[in-house]
């Protein structure tokens, strides 16, 4: 009996890493799905938008990169779903510089669906140096950060976009999250400016913005793959989050297996010795 | 002295001015907050270049002594990304037209790299679970018990796993209805309410703490009594 | 005719009230605009479709249309004005099949104030803020003693280094990621300072593979000072206090090949970590080792926790670093936040006192209010 | 489209190689980790100038007039000085701009955290302890602020407290613990379908 968990014990990684591989893969090469339980500060996020009325305007920065594209990137695209379905006009700007063609390939992909139009349903700002300043500087005068678009048209050119001044003709500000900065959209733009924020961040992120919800700082709260999947769920187009989640369920399950196996050979080990 | 005493005298200022404008909205001090605010964003700018610099010098340095592929492979591939970059600014007006060779660039190269990199992460994550991960302690076993909860409560599966377990409550306590128990989504409401209140709360303290903290290295750097930042 | 039909419209009065005033707690330049438009005239089949706001700097004449909201606001900041100068305005509602128009009112005058009201609270606090860090940190300086109480993790480190000793196994101890510039590196340092001198004591080798050049030579210096003091400066060397690479995972390799092959009793864990924590406290567990850790990465501590044997969450590495070698700066921040902390403790009392009291007695409800609009942010 | 399958090709090489670090660590993995570092430098210096330096100081300083034209030299210098720290003898010099941008920071910080985190935080604290939700709410904070407070010894009502702290402490790192778990499998998933769908074609 001890062998065996002496063995179990001293199994080489590298057969870890295959059991979590084909758990991964599995689920998605049989193309499973499963229903999605929508929570709280999800439905919160999604009703503040879907309050919103036609030629509102909402905010979305791209905080983040590559890195965490699979969590943030189906948030992104169900967000402009939503947002374009129901005519509302979209700003798009970033805070990470390497996420920033991130956001321009979701609205190529979401506008198209809706028959949008550049300039005059969504713009994309790109990006600045030293994000703390420009999230003050908004509150005074985009233009001062913003005088073009990310291909350098003046924005000025772009109906919508004439009578945007500050924070104050933003309806919602959506953040992107996956580090420092929504805590920044919300120390900034939140307190000083009274702006209206929903925060979409990746599982890392997402435990540590509870305070700022409670608070009432944040008026939504999108975590992870499992929040991308429920804001999917209700926009009512499934994308790659909802088609993730199963393979996400079996893992989480192998890893707690992990543990638990781990702790019997633990307990069974050191009572022996 | 000056190369001490003038850097300090600026980050005073600055640091200063900054706070009091926060409170004083009167001319000159709304605008000149936001006349810095700009100048900061441009400075900023450059101290991303900073480290180019060291970059290149001890790539070409480690070449200069010897050969070796990763150091060329490195280079070549920064100089590579420049050319194109430029290239598809005068071919497209900007580097970020989808279709320039600068993006092409961003979507076969910067992503699987960057993303792989970090989905690692998860093998790794998988083996300490099964090696490492321990409930040694009475700490360690509150926290294995609640990562557990909100793993099984954030995912799909943890619906069907609580219908197992009511069906099996059901088959222990036949007065127990199995229809009814196994609506109750058991793994997400305790996982909603970790959420929203124990771990709301000790984050919330936890943050208080380190809020404080930073607020004194603020005041530290400000007043020039914490200046690690010149010497480095 | 259109101006005689201006005039007709304006008999009428479709809106509940409109009032424009001086932005309050501004630079100047700006007028801020209210209206409620009359119930009676929001209806289903002709709703507003959204606002439009006319100026002029005439009472009668003049008007040019400034901007608009959409109908869910009934508020509008007009900026960019000049200050001391009279303006009027007049709202008008466009809705889907007919427009209303508010009088026109006026005159009003933009003015800038020296003074944002509404960061009353922000201003006392930073104020309090100021002078309690300044005040601690002066003491400190002055080399005034001020108590820290002992971190239990403390203990946990000679344990350890007894361990290591007992099973004739080296130390290992590592920076992680962090560079001088780092508090917590340190804070770590004096962590360090405390493991040499037993390991001096014991005799037994302590080995340091580093991230970063320059904590390695402030590595060098702290332990070779630590085995000076414990009367064994013959035991140093600084063969096993090394440079291993500037690069994420290869120094996760790097240390991996190090436990492997020297099998330490015991491992700290002491500074900056990111996700390479993980391949650490792995190979750490797998040879059998004691391992303490201590971070301020927050996202990796639960990992040292489930990890390791003892973890030294978050500050908790300062209070230990200030206990065994008091540190002016470091030492002042930390009572300066522990007074801090007190106050917040009391404030949460009493005001949670208050709160709950209120909901039994009505009467002092004005108390908690008076108190939550301290703590409101406008 | 041909230009797409190499591509494809191109970046399933590149994560196969930074996989084989699984198996052990690498030259291929040593490889694509320094294409990354060299692509991604090259990135930061495109960035630098199509969003900072030529919208920002180039087309302003075409389109500006009068003295606000010369003025934007301020930041421009301030800009280069920073470069000075490529030069060993002119180092000292950056520490003119980096200490403008320092005290901005620092600056900033202070009233943000006052204003954006200290206050609203703290007034949401102040709840009627009407629910068992509030009670172990404020209960859960002051106890956790109390643990992190070293100028007292944990001794009767105080080291219940701060028992009762590291409590609430472990469950947050746990919930913490199960959300950084969720989010790198996340990322995996994301990898693994690039490879099974983009590469191979095996899922749609």
């Amino acid at each position: 009996m001890k062998d065996i968990w002496i063995k179990l014990a001293t199994i080489d990684r590298r057969i870890i890493y295959l059991l979590v591989f084909l758990v991964v893969a599995l689920p998605m090469i049989f193309r499973m799905i499963m229903p999605i339980r929508v929570s709280n500060e999800v439905k919160m996020a999604f009703s503040e938008i879907d309050n919103l009325k036609p030629g509102s305007i909402v905010m979305i920065s791209i905080d983040y990169d590559a890195a965490s594209e699979p969590e943030l990137q189906p948030m992104l695209i169900a967000i402009l779903r939503h947002c374009f379905s129901k005519d509302i006009k979209v700003i798009l700007l970033g805070q990470w510089a390497l996420g920033l063609p991130l956001g321009e390939m979701a609205l190529n992909q979401v506008a198209k669906e809706y028959n949008k139009k550049y300039g005059e349903d969504y713009v994309n700002l790109g990006y600045r140096p030293g994000y703390t300043a420009l999230m003050v500087g908004i509150g005074k005068e985009i233009r001062d950060f913003f005088p073009t678009d990310y291909k350098g048209i003046p924005i000025d050119s772009f109906p919508f976009m004439r009578k945007v001044r500050n924070y104050q003709q933003i309806d919602i500000l959506v953040g992107l999250e996956a580090g420092a900065t929504g805590d920044a959209w919300v120390q900034f733009a939140g307190a000083r400016f009274n702006q209206k924020i929903i925060l979409g961040t990746t599982g890392v992120v997402a435990p540590d913005m509870f305070p700022y919800l409670q608070a009432k700082q944040i008026v939504g709260l999108i975590g992870g793959l499992q929040g991308a999947a429920e804001y999917e769920t209700l926009v009512k187009k499934a994308g790659s989050a909802i088609l993730g989640m199963p393979a996400q369920s079996f893992v989480h399950l192998l890893i707690i297996i992990f543990i638990i196996i781990g702790n019997i050979g633990y307990f069974i080990l050191r009572r022996r010795k | 002295m000056i190369r001490t005493q003038l850097p300090l005298i600026i980050t005073f200022f600055t640091g200063m001015l900054l706070i009091i404008t926060f409170f004083i909205p009167h001319k000159p001090f709304g605008d000149l907050e936001q006349r810095f605010l700009i100048w900061y964003s441009i400075i900023s700018g450059f101290t991303v270049l900073l480290g180019l610099d060291s970059l290149v010098r001890y790539h070409l340095t480690k070449l200069k002594r010897e050969f070796n592929i990763h150091s060329l492979l490195l280079l070549f591939s920064l100089f590579l990304t420049l050319i194109l970059g430029f290239y598809s600014w005068f071919r497209f007006k900007t580097p970020f037209a989808l279709n320039s060779p600068f993006m092409y660039l961003y979507t076969y190269v910067i992503i699987p790299l960057q993303a792989t990199m970090f989905a690692l992460l998860a093998f790794f994550i998988a083996s300490a679970a099964y090696r490492a991960f321990r409930a040694r302690t009475f700490e360690a076993t509150l926290l294995l018990i609640a990562a557990t909860i909100v793993m099984l409560g954030r995912v799909p599966i943890g619906s069907y796993i609580w219908k197992g377990i009511a069906y099996i409550i059901s088959g222990i306590f036949p007065k127990i209805p199995y229809e009814e128990l196994a609506k109750k989504e058991v793994f997400a409401l305790i996982s909603d309410w970790i959420m929203n209140i124990p771990q709301n709360a000790a984050k919330r303290g936890i943050f208080i703490g380190t809020a404080l903290g930073g607020i004194a290295m603020s005041i530290r750097i400000i007043l020039g009594i914490e200046r690690t930042y010149i010497t480095k | 005719m259109y101006f005689l039909l201006f005039i007709f419209l304006c008999q009428f009065n479709y809106f509940e009230y409109i009032k424009g005033y001086d932005t309050p707690s501004d630079e100047g330049g700006s007028i801020s605009l209210e209206w409620q438009i009359k119930e009676e005239f929001i209806s289903q089949e002709n709703p507003i479709k959204f606002f439009e706001i006319y100026r002029s700097e005439k009472q009668d004449t003049l008007f040019e249309n400034v901007g608009f909201v959409l109908s869910q606001y009934n508020y509008y900041e007009d900026k960019g004005l000049k200050d001391n100068k009279e303006y009027y305005y007049q709202i008008w509602a466009i809705r889907e099949r007919d427009t209303l128009k508010s009088e026109i009112i006026g005159p009003i005058i933009a003015r800038p104030q020296w003074f944002n009201k509404n960061r009353l609270n922000v201003l006392v606090i930073t104020i309090i803020l100021f002078v309690v860090f300044l005040y601690y940190i002066e003491k400190a300086r002055k080399g005034e003693k001020l108590f820290v109480r002992k971190i239990s993790g403390l203990d946990a480190i000679d344990d350890a280094v007894g361990r290591a000793t007992e099973m004739g196994r080296p130390i290992l101890f590592s920076f992680g990621l962090g560079f001088i510039t780092d508090v917590v590196t340190i804070a770590a340092l004096s962590i360090l300072s405390k493991i040499a001198k037993k390991a001096a004591e014991y005799g037994t080798r302590l080995i340091i593979p580093n991230y970063d050049p320059i904590v390695m030579t402030a590595a060098q210096e702290t332990v070779k000072e630590a085995y000076l003091e414990a009367g064994r400066p013959d035991l140093y060397k600084e063969g096993d206090i090394t440079y291993l690479t500037s690069d994420q995972f290869g120094y996760a390799a790097g240390c991996d090949g190090i436990i492997m092959r020297e099998k330490p009793g015991a491992i700290f864990w002491q500074g900056y970590f990111f996700a390479e924590s993980l391949i650490l406290a792995e190979t750490g567990h797998a040879v059998g080792a004691i391992q303490i850790a201590g971070t301020t990465a927050i996202t990796q501590l639960p990992f040292f926790i489930a990890a390791c044997d003892y973890t030294l969450i978050g500050e908790e590495m300062f209070a230990a670093s200030c206990y065994l070698k008091p540190e002016p700066q470091m030492l002042g921040s930390l009572k300066g936040e522990d007074f801090l902390k007190a106050i917040i403790l009391i404030i949460l009392v009493i005001s949670v006192g208050i709160a709950t009291l209120s909901v039994l007695f009505k009467n002092i409800e004005p108390i908690y209010q008076f108190i939550k609009n301290i703590f409101t942010v406008l | 489209m041909i230009l797409n399958i190499i591509g494809t090709w191109l970046a399933a090489t590149l994560t196969l190689a930074i996989f084989s670090f699984l198996y052990k660590d690498n030259p291929f993995y040593k490889l694509a980790e320094h294409i990354y570092v060299g692509v991604s430098a090259g990135f930061w210096v495109i960035y630098v100038w199509s969003f900072d330096i030529k919208p920002m100081l180039i087309d302003r300083f075409m389109t500006a007039t009068g003295i606000e034209k010369w003025i934007l030299l301020i930041p421009a210098i301030l800009g280069v000085l920073m470069l000075t720290r490529w030069f060993p003898k002119t180092a000292w010099i950056s520490r003119i701009p980096l200490s403008f941008t320092i005290g901005i920071g620092a600056g900033l910080g202070v009233t943000a955290s006052i204003q954006g985190f200290l206050i609203p935080q703290i007034g949401a604290t102040l709840l009627p302890l009407t629910t068992i939700n509030n009670i172990l709410l404020v209960i859960g904070v002051i106890s956790t602020i109390i643990y992190f407070y070293f100028s007292k010894e944990f001794k009767g009502a105080w080291k219940f407290f701060s028992r009762l702290g590291i409590i609430f402490i472990m469950v947050a790192f746990g919930a913490s613990f199960g959300y950084t778990v969720m989010a790198r499998i996340s990322l995996l998933i994301g990898r693994i379908y690039f490879l099974l769908h983009n590469f191979l074609g095996i899922i749609p």
